[in-house]
């Protein structure tokens, strides 16, 4: 009797715990609840300086899904893009953004946001803000990746441009800087991470991917470059990097200097180097680096701090102009000293742009003292910057010719 | 509980019924009987397991009608006893058990036992019977052409449908018990004079190395039995056909019954036995030839093609012709996934689905192959998740996994083919080559019982590859696989090609007639559906099994110690 | 340590390499493939400027394509070599090239001109290129001219440009077909000299004029759809046909391609070219002519004209080292049919079949002796290979003759032997 | 001696797929040629050098069943100088697959994935290799009993789907005058490769009828001269004057054939060849070397030094070999110098030993 009771009331506590928990669950539910159909997805964003009213201008670029869309019926016509685009001016960076929903039917979402682009009259100016912004906000991810246009095109003028191959300008550019670093080095990958960590070390100074904005004109004559469709402006072009001293921007690096600073650093991936034919002058000879490794020594003796660079590097043979035998050895030491000189080259103009011009040490040579040798840190890191343009930086390359790719000598022509 | 079987016969009764708990289906009964002296019999057998009109028709009759009033002498309960085993009891099998162990085992199996008062020992009455399924069509390896019966879950049953299909007293049967509690008997069938004598010995000791307190299953017996216990091919072939292991007891091989599980076991294996289907012997060869093709490319396009696709769509685009390689790219643009991961998700889908339809009822499972193939397929592609070209591949590869006729091999390839495409994600077709080059390494390197499993392709064994990846009419295979039938491979005589006769004018009476019944016969030989001609055929060919001659052929088959 | 820890060890080992793996994967859909490449010089000295067609994969693939959208997207990039220049389309696309596809190789007749060595070398070197991509030359234009020009019928550029090449070799033979493999052997060859397919693109304005002829299929599709049927002539129609960079549509379709003949190199230089006819005599030489109509004046009648379709051409060339310059004897036997005259010849059949022949022989007689003056005397380019033959034969002489061959071949001396024979009538006894 | 027994088919496919699977590889010989016509005749003349030396280490070897040349070389000349000897040929067997594995993954490094290291391709079939090593010889010969007539059929159809491509007027000419000079480093190159031949010292033991050793050594050695004579026909009048300039040959001619106009994807195959191939000569000669070791430090078992083999020529192979132009360099610098005084050596050696066991039967005692 007593059993049957307890049972009794052991399921009638059981159910009126489930229905608490349910009518719980009923009517307070669901803050965060947004239907993936109502938002915006941010898919790019670019900041620009309006230097006479002191204002930003926050441009940001929204993916319309419905034209994305693969396959789906009514999946776009040609002529319309696969986004929107709206601006707004603020005085800092939020404020811009907080006046984006005034003019948004959608609530933008930054997760998925993956490229930010800042103008150069805005990089000059300094981006400590924009960082502070995109790191803060609770949806924005830490791998959005920091562009800078070169020249006096606004950053929003990157949305107009667009790839037959890639629909969305921002996966195109970044799609573009990722092969242009990993196949020729002749930019550099970065994201906000990174940029962030680099600003808070001391000894060291950011680089990040520059690009220009090249009007697409009939009358230039020049079919370099994608030929457009009419609404498109612009066509994007990687030219180099931008050199920052601190949050501020100071100057670029052209192609050559920005591969001469990744050999530095030693993060340069496949590479192109041309140089000239041992044999035929006038001719070329292109040459593919493959992997590359370098080694950094520091010496602190005689005339003052230096470092010495030795950079290793692999090469295939890629093409050339005329009848090249690489197995004759003669040509072959010859191929290799005039690629470690292209090389070596290379990273001096980066090293004397980077010292006598903007002094901004975009190698980390501090960074690497302070780490293995920090006693000399301590002495020279306080005006480092001084130091800096001034210490002596040595460099040597040891080349390799390792593959000819599948045919050992190229057509023999008799000229 | 007493060790032997007491002469009191009450003491019998405690010591049985305590020994089975006293079981509600355990019949113990004392009869009394006779006149003068009286004597009294136990009778104890298990309801469910005997059949009951059998018991009372001749064993409780007949002692109840045993009158030893009539006799001079008083009967001793020794002279009873004799006289129930010799004369008195209706069974077909009495047998005799003084360990009471023996008796409680006999009583469980579903014999009758029979304890004398005063005698020390138990008569074992065979009346054995039970519901037990009759030979039907073995649903795992179907055929169209034929017989229709597969083994049953009784061990009589099975031997019997051996024996129906090879009259002859050398097919010698050998009987153990294995498992300490289950005590499942285990049957050795093999042919006398053909089965290798070393695998033969082989087997009686990996089955005597057995030590398990149950065997449900011929599966649980293979694994504790198989080569290589490790790797995912079977060492062991299983088989629920009659008629299959009628034919590799005929190619030397040895069978395993397990007593409650209609599936044999046949040892030696050897890999390509996994791709062969009875079907592809009773078939005409040139239909068997072309089947055994298809297959054989089937089994590599369930095992390789979703990596090869993923190799070469991920690493290998030039070696696609231009229009295919565009149209899949087309396809592919807006899928979210790398295409490895995209066919191993496809891969899982579909196994899933496998399961489901395996684990649910007939009438349910079709349902899910209509909701998973066609309405999951379709809007996956519609959706953009996938690449019809991916559902396209993964459905072959399905497919083609349907036409291995043994599933423990189906199991390896499913497996496989997710390795293959695990790493042709990582290493492009070299890592598929690597792959496929490992396992030949360890599918060379592997035996069964002693012979190589990837015999007759390594080591190739020339004679031996008229019936492997295709088959040679049955005239042409002289041979039985070389490796397995050591002593014995000659199996079918000479000038067997079937010819018409050369003139219809002049009927060579000998040749011709006799050689086109021998086809004739060869033909059934294989399905072994008509052993009265295969009988006579042997009458007349005394050549094909016989000992004698047998040793006549043996300089001429050529034997290598080949290991 | 046991075995199985040897290999527990070795696998760990072995695997280590793969958790970073994946190095050369890339999804299918990631590649941007090449399906025609054009080579000009840059605008800078030393310059190369590649244009490369890129195949729009949903636009070639998909059904639902935009009737007017291309079906390939056209990058250009320049650069000191053909590989820099490859590499540096790199800048501008956003997906990673891929050769393993091109089947045509376009070059600039000034590119040509100035040595076709580099382009020849990156295309043997690099590992993605095919070796049977088919070259071709631009006559009196840029790779860029023939690789903006829409064409009618096949949607994808290459395609087209192919089957041009292919028609033109096998059905006239008035041109031929050299893969960058054959051109790199000719190269490398001692006495003989390239050849290369010529195209030529010219502006659509040109056919307006009434003195060449009009071809009725390109004018067709120079029309865009759906625009109501105009006379031919009427001005206002090709208005807006000027080239334009944008969108090419079919509507702008402005300038028609076709095949011109033979390229004629020295070296990996372009010197010259063949016309039709003399392309023909250079295959006729070759003895490679499956299928070729010659057009005849009839002997009999001068008013009418008759044509042969050559069946085969069997061709034996012997050259020789005579008094210190080349002598060529070149005998060829000609199998032909009449494929149509205008007015049907006289049944008399043996009479006027006698002088058809003679008029045939005389016919491709003519057509190499021209072909020979062009290359020999003209160009002093072999691109018979007359040197090879003396190389093949004697090594020794070759080695003397070697540095002067090209002023011999200026002295060549040529016998031919032309022999027809015309065992059909086509399908219809003449003389009805 | 253990019981492994390989069957005669068993010895002629290994040996026929272990000397042609350089052959699918760098076929250096044509490339240290001047014309490419000279390498045609220094096959012919390497193959015909080949058949002494093969003769001779066969006799050598077959003569006495059940005792491997090392022991004999052991027994004859004294236990040090035997040893020295039995190490001298080990690291001579050890240098094959190190070449084999390096050659594999230059390969694949230039003609098929270029973004990988090489490093993935040596270690993966260096451990392939090595884990068939450790098996036995007869689960290398059944490997390659089914592969060589595989790797054969493979390159037959690739010169015969290339036919189309071919002329053989550049077979002529023959010889540039003065050209006799020409033929010494072809000719050696070739006959480099034809050492290897001399792992029959250690497999014809294994035979399981020694007698027929001498024989199928021969036949083995005629098949490979022919078929590379084949392959180096096809190749010369394929690419004519370029012959000399490719790196891969058998996949330069792989990537010109094709049946019709349909299929014309013979790279695959080429690849698959290479893969398997390559693992299982790598295979051959780690067993030998490992059986060699064991022979002269007469371990107890030698199958578990398969894997340590199998590490050192990797790590070998990664760090010498790495690139096409140290291959180049080494195989026809070093290799061909130090197989030709291996050669040398063990004609030397076998000659010895024919007239040492001869004195013996002819005066016992």
């Amino acid at each position: 009797m007593s059993e049957a009771f307890r049972m009794h009331t052991t399921a009638r506590k059981a159910l009126l715990v489930a229905l608490f928990v349910f009518m719980a669950a009923c009517l307070s539910g669901c803050w965060d609840r947004r239907e993936i159909e109502e938002i915006g997805f941010v898919a790019g964003l670019a900041i620009d300086f309006d230097s006479e009213t002191d204002d930003i201008m926050v441009t940001v670029q929204i993916a319309k899904p419905f034209a994305i869309g693969r396959g789906a019926p009514g999946g776009g016509s040609v002529g319309e893009r696969p986004f929107w685009t709206v601006q707004a001016q603020g005085k800092t960076v939020l404020d811009a953004v907080a006046q984006l929903t005034q003019k948004s039917p959608r609530p933008a979402v930054w997760a998925h946001n993956e490229m930010v682009v800042f103008g150069e009259a805005f990089a000059r100016h300094g981006i400590g803000d924009a960082l502070d912004f995109l790191t803060r906000h609770r949806e924005s991810r830490l791998r959005v990746q920091p562009l800078v246009v070169r020249g006096f095109t606004a950053a929003y003028a990157a949305f107009t441009t667009e790839s037959e191959l890639n629909p969305i300008p921002s996966d195109a550019l970044q799609n573009t800087a990722r092969a242009a670093f990993s196949r020729l080095s002749i930019t550099t990958m970065t994201n906000i991470n990174e940029v962030l960590q680099i600003l808070q070390t001391d000894g060291v100074e950011m680089l990040l991917p520059a690009f220009t904005l090249e009007p697409v004109s009939p009358e230039a004559g020049t079919f370099e470059g994608e030929l457009k469709r009419e609404s498109i402006a612009y066509t994007a072009r990687f030219v180099g990097s931008a050199v920052f001293r601190q949050d501020k921007l100071v100057g670029f690096f052209d192609l050559q200097e920005t591969r001469g600073r990744q050999w530095i650093v030693g993060s340069a991936g496949r590479a192109v180097v041309v140089v000239p034919h041992p044999q035929a002058p006038g001719q070329e000879v292109s040459l593919q680096v493959t992997t590359s490794s370098r080694k950094i020594t520091f010496h602190d003796e005689g005339a003052g701090p230096s470092f010495r660079v030795a950079v290793d590097a692999a090469a295939n043979l890629g093409d050339s102009d005329s009848h090249i035998d690489p197995l004759d050895p003669e040509i072959w030491t010859r191929l290799e000293h005039q690629l470690e000189a292209a090389i070596e080259s290379e990273m001096q103009s980066a090293l004397r742009k980077a010292q006598l011009e903007y002094s901004s040490d975009v190698f980390g040579f501090g960074e690497y003292l302070y780490r293995r040798h920090p006693e000399v840190w301590a002495r020279l890191g306080p005006n480092w910057d001084q130091v800096f343009s001034t210490v002596a930086v040595e460099t040597s390359v040891n080349a390799e010719l390792a593959g000819p790719g599948l045919v050992f000598r190229g057509a023999r022509v008799e000229r | 509980m007493s060790v032997f079987v007491s002469r009191e016969i009450s003491e019998n009764e405690i010591s049985i019924k305590s020994a089975f708990g006293y079981s509600t289906d355990l019949v113990v009964r004392i009869i009394r009987s006779g006149e003068n002296p009286r004597f009294s019999v136990l009778i104890a057998h298990i309801d469910g397991l005997v059949d009951k009109d059998l018991v009372a028709r001749s064993i409780i009759r007949p002692i109840g009608m045993k009158d030893t009033a009539t006799i001079e002498m008083p009967p001793s309960p020794a002279y009873i006893y004799d006289d129930l085993r010799n004369r008195l009891l209706e069974s077909s099998e009495v047998k005799e058990a003084t360990r009471m162990a023996d008796v409680l085992l006999h009583i469980s199996s579903g014999d009758c036992a029979v304890i004398v008062e005063g005698v020390d020992s138990a008569l074992i009455c065979s009346v054995r019977s039970w519901m037990t399924r009759t030979p039907e069509n073995p649903t795992t390896e179907p055929a169209i052409k034929g017989p229709k019966e597969g083994f049953t879950e009784t061990i009589r049953v099975n031997t019997s449908l051996l024996r129906r299909r090879i009259r002859d007293p050398r097919l010698w049967i050998e009987e153990t018990v294995v498992g300490e509690v289950s005590k499942t008997d285990i049957a050795i069938v093999y042919l006398k004079g053909i089965a290798n004598e070393k695998v033969l010995q082989e087997v009686r000791e990996r089955i005597g190395r057995v030590k398990v307190d149950s065997l449900q299953e011929s599966g649980q017996l293979e694994e504790l039995i198989e080569d290589a216990p490790w790797s995912l091919f079977a060492t062991v072939l299983t088989t629920e056909r009659p008629d299959k292991v009628a034919g590799s007891l005929f190619e030397g091989r040895v069978a395993i019954l397990v007593d409650g599980s209609p599936t044999a076991l046949v040892v030696p294996a050897t890999f390509l036995q996994f791709l062969m289907a009875t079907e592809d012997y009773y078939q005409r060869f040139t239909a068997s030839w072309f089947i055994r093709l298809v297959r054989g490319v089937a089994f590599l396009v369930a095992l390789a093609l979703p990596s090869v696709y993923v190799a070469i769509t991920t690493y290998h685009q030039e070696m696609l012709p231009t229009p295919l390689v565009l149209s899949i790219a087309a396809q592919r643009e807006g899928v979210p996934f790398p295409a490895a991961i995209e066919a191993l998700t496809m891969i899982f889908f579909l196994e899933v689905l496998l399961e489901g339809g395996v684990r649910l009822p007939t009438a349910v499972g079709s349902a899910i192959s209509i909701v998973g193939a066609l309405i999951l397929g379709q809007a996956a592609v519609e959706a953009g998740l996938f690449s019809a070209a991916m559902v396209i591949i993964v459905a072959l590869t399905a497919i083609a996994s349907f036409t291995i006729p043994l599933f423990s091999l189906s199991n390896t390839v499913r497996i496989l083919r997710i390795v293959l495409t695990i790493v042709s994600g990582f290493l492009g077709l070299f890592g598929v080559a690597a792959v496929l080059f490992g396992l030949f390494i360890h599918l060379a390197a592997m035996r069964s019982f002693g012979i190589p499993y990837f015999e007759p392709l390594a080591p190739v064994v020339l004679p031996d590859l008229k019936d492997a990846i295709t088959r040679a009419p049955w005239w042409a295979m002289k041979q039985r696989p070389e490796l397995i039938a050591h002593d014995n491979v000659v199996r079918i005589g000479d000038d067997q090609k079937p010819t018409p006769p050369r003139s219809p004018q002049k009927p060579s009476p000998a040749g011709t007639v006799g050689q086109q019944r021998s086809s004739q016969q060869k033909q059934q030989k294989g399905n072994a559906s008509n052993p009265d001609e295969q009988q006579s055929s042997s009458d007349q060919r005394p050549s094909s099994l016989g000992p004698a001659t047998q040793k006549e052929r043996q300089p001429r088959s050529r034997r290598k110690s080949r290991r | 340590m046991t075995r199985m820890q040897w290999l527990a060890a070795f696998i760990a080992l072995a695997l280590l390499p793969l958790v970073s793996g994946c190095w050369g994967r890339q999804e299918i859909e990631d590649f941007a493939f090449v399906t025609m490449a054009g080579v000009d010089l840059g605008q800078n000295p030393g310059e190369v400027m590649l244009t490369v067609h890129i195949a729009k994969p949903s636009a070639v693939a998909g059904s639902g394509v935009m009737a007017e959208e291309r079906r390939v997207s056209i990058v250009s990039a320049t650069g000191p070599t053909v590989g820099a220049a490859s590499e540096s389309l790199a800048e501008m696309l956003p997906r990673r090239i891929t050769w393993a596809h091109s089947t045509i190789i376009a070059i600039g007749e000034e590119y040509a001109r100035a040595g076709i060595a580099g382009l020849i070398d990156f295309l043997a070197r690099a590992e993605s290129t095919r070796e049977t991509a088919v070259l071709v030359v631009v006559k009196d234009g840029t790779a860029l001219d023939l690789m903006s020009a829409e064409h009618g019928l096949d949607e994808i550029p290459s395609t087209a440009v192919l089957g041009m090449i292919r028609n033109a070799a096998y059905i006239t033979p008035t041109s031929v077909i050299s893969t960058v493999n054959d051109v790199l052997k000719l190269l490398e060859t001692p006495g003989v000299d390239v050849t290369i397919a010529g195209m030529q693109v010219r502006p659509l304005q040109a056919v307006t004029d009434p003195s060449t002829d009009t071809p009725g299929m390109l004018e067709r599709s120079a029309r865009s759809p759906g625009e109501p049927e105009e006379s031919a002539g009427s001005p206002g129609m090709f208005e807006h046909a000027m080239f334009s960079p944008g969108v090419l549509k079919r509507a702008s379709l402005s300038s028609i391609v076709e095949m011109s003949g033979v390229a004629v190199f020295r070296g990996d230089r372009l010197v010259g070219w063949l016309n039709q006819e003399q392309s023909r005599g250079f295959r006729w030489l070759r003895g490679d002519v499956v299928s070729s109509v010659v057009v005849l004046t009839d002997p009999t009648d001068s008013l009418t004209t008759v044509s042969m379709r050559a069946m085969s051409a069997r061709t034996h060339v012997n050259t020789a080292i005579a008094g210190g310059r080349p002598v060529v004897t070149v005998q060829a036997e000609i199998r032909a049919n009449i494929g149509d005259s205008d007015v049907p010849p006289d049944s008399d059949a043996p009479e006027s079949s006698r002088s058809l022949k003679t008029a045939l022989e005389s016919v491709i007689q003519a057509e190499v002796a021209a072909m020979i003056d062009q290359t020999a005397r003209e160009l002093q380019s072999d691109i018979f290979g007359f040197g090879t033959a003396v190389y093949r034969a004697s090594p020794r002489e070759w080695q003397q003759l070697e540095g002067q061959w090209s002023d011999l071949l200026r002295q060549i001396e040529v016998d031919i032997d032309v022999h027809a024979k015309l065992p059909q009538t086509g399908l219809s006894v003449w003389g009805h | 001696m253990n019981h492994v027994r390989i069957t005669q088919r068993q010895l002629i496919s290994l040996l026929v797929l272990v000397r042609m699977t350089p052959q699918t590889l760098n076929c250096t010989t044509l490339n240290i040629v001047r014309i490419p016509t000279i390498g045609l005749i220094a096959d012919l003349i390497g193959t015909a050098l080949a058949v002494p030396l093969v003769y001779l280490v066969a006799k050598a070897s077959a003569g006495r069943p059940g005792e491997t040349f090392f022991a004999r070389t052991r027994r004859v000349l004294g236990k040090p100088v035997g040893t020295i000897v039995c190490v001298w040929i080990t690291i001579f067997f050890l240098l094959i697959p190190l070449m084999v594995l390096g050659s594999v993954g230059n390969s694949f490094s230039t003609a098929i994935m270029p973004d990988t290291p090489m490093l993935v391709f040596v270690v993966v079939l260096a451990f392939l290799a090595a884990n068939a090593a450790r098996r036995g010889l007869e689960v290398v010969g059944r490997l390659s009993e089914v592969l060589a007539p595989a790797v054969v059929t493979a390159l037959l159809s690739i010169a015969v789907f290339s036919v189309n491509r071919m002329d053989f007027g550049y077979l002529r000419p023959i010889f540039l005058p003065g050209g006799y000079g020409d033929l010494v480093a072809p000719v050696s190159s070739v006959f480099s490769y034809f050492t290897m031949f001399t792992v029959i010292a250690m497999l014809l033991p294994h035979l399981d009828s020694p007698r027929s050793g001498i024989a199928n050594s021969l036949a083995a050695l005629l098949i490979c001269g022919a078929l590379i004579v084949i392959m180096c026909i096809a190749m010369i009048s394929t690419f004519g004057p370029t012959t000399n300039a490719i790196v891969l040959h058998a996949f330069a001619l792989a990537r010109t054939a094709s049946i019709g106009t349909f299929f014309e994807r013979f790279e695959v195959l080429m690849m698959v060849v290479w893969t398997t191939g390559a693992a299982t000569t790598a295979a051959v000669f780690i067993w030998a070397a490992a059986e060699a070791i064991g022979e002269a430090f007469s371990l107890r078992t030698s199958a578990a030094i398969a894997y340590p083999l199998g590490w050192i020529v990797s790590l070998f192979s990664l760090t010498s070999l790495n690139t096409t132009f140290r291959f180049f360099d080494f195989s026809t610098g070093p290799w061909v110098i130090f197989s030709a005084a291996t050669a040398v050596l063990v004609t030397g050696l076998s000659l010895f030993i024919a007239i040492a066991d001869r004195r013996k039967e002819t005066n016992p005692g």
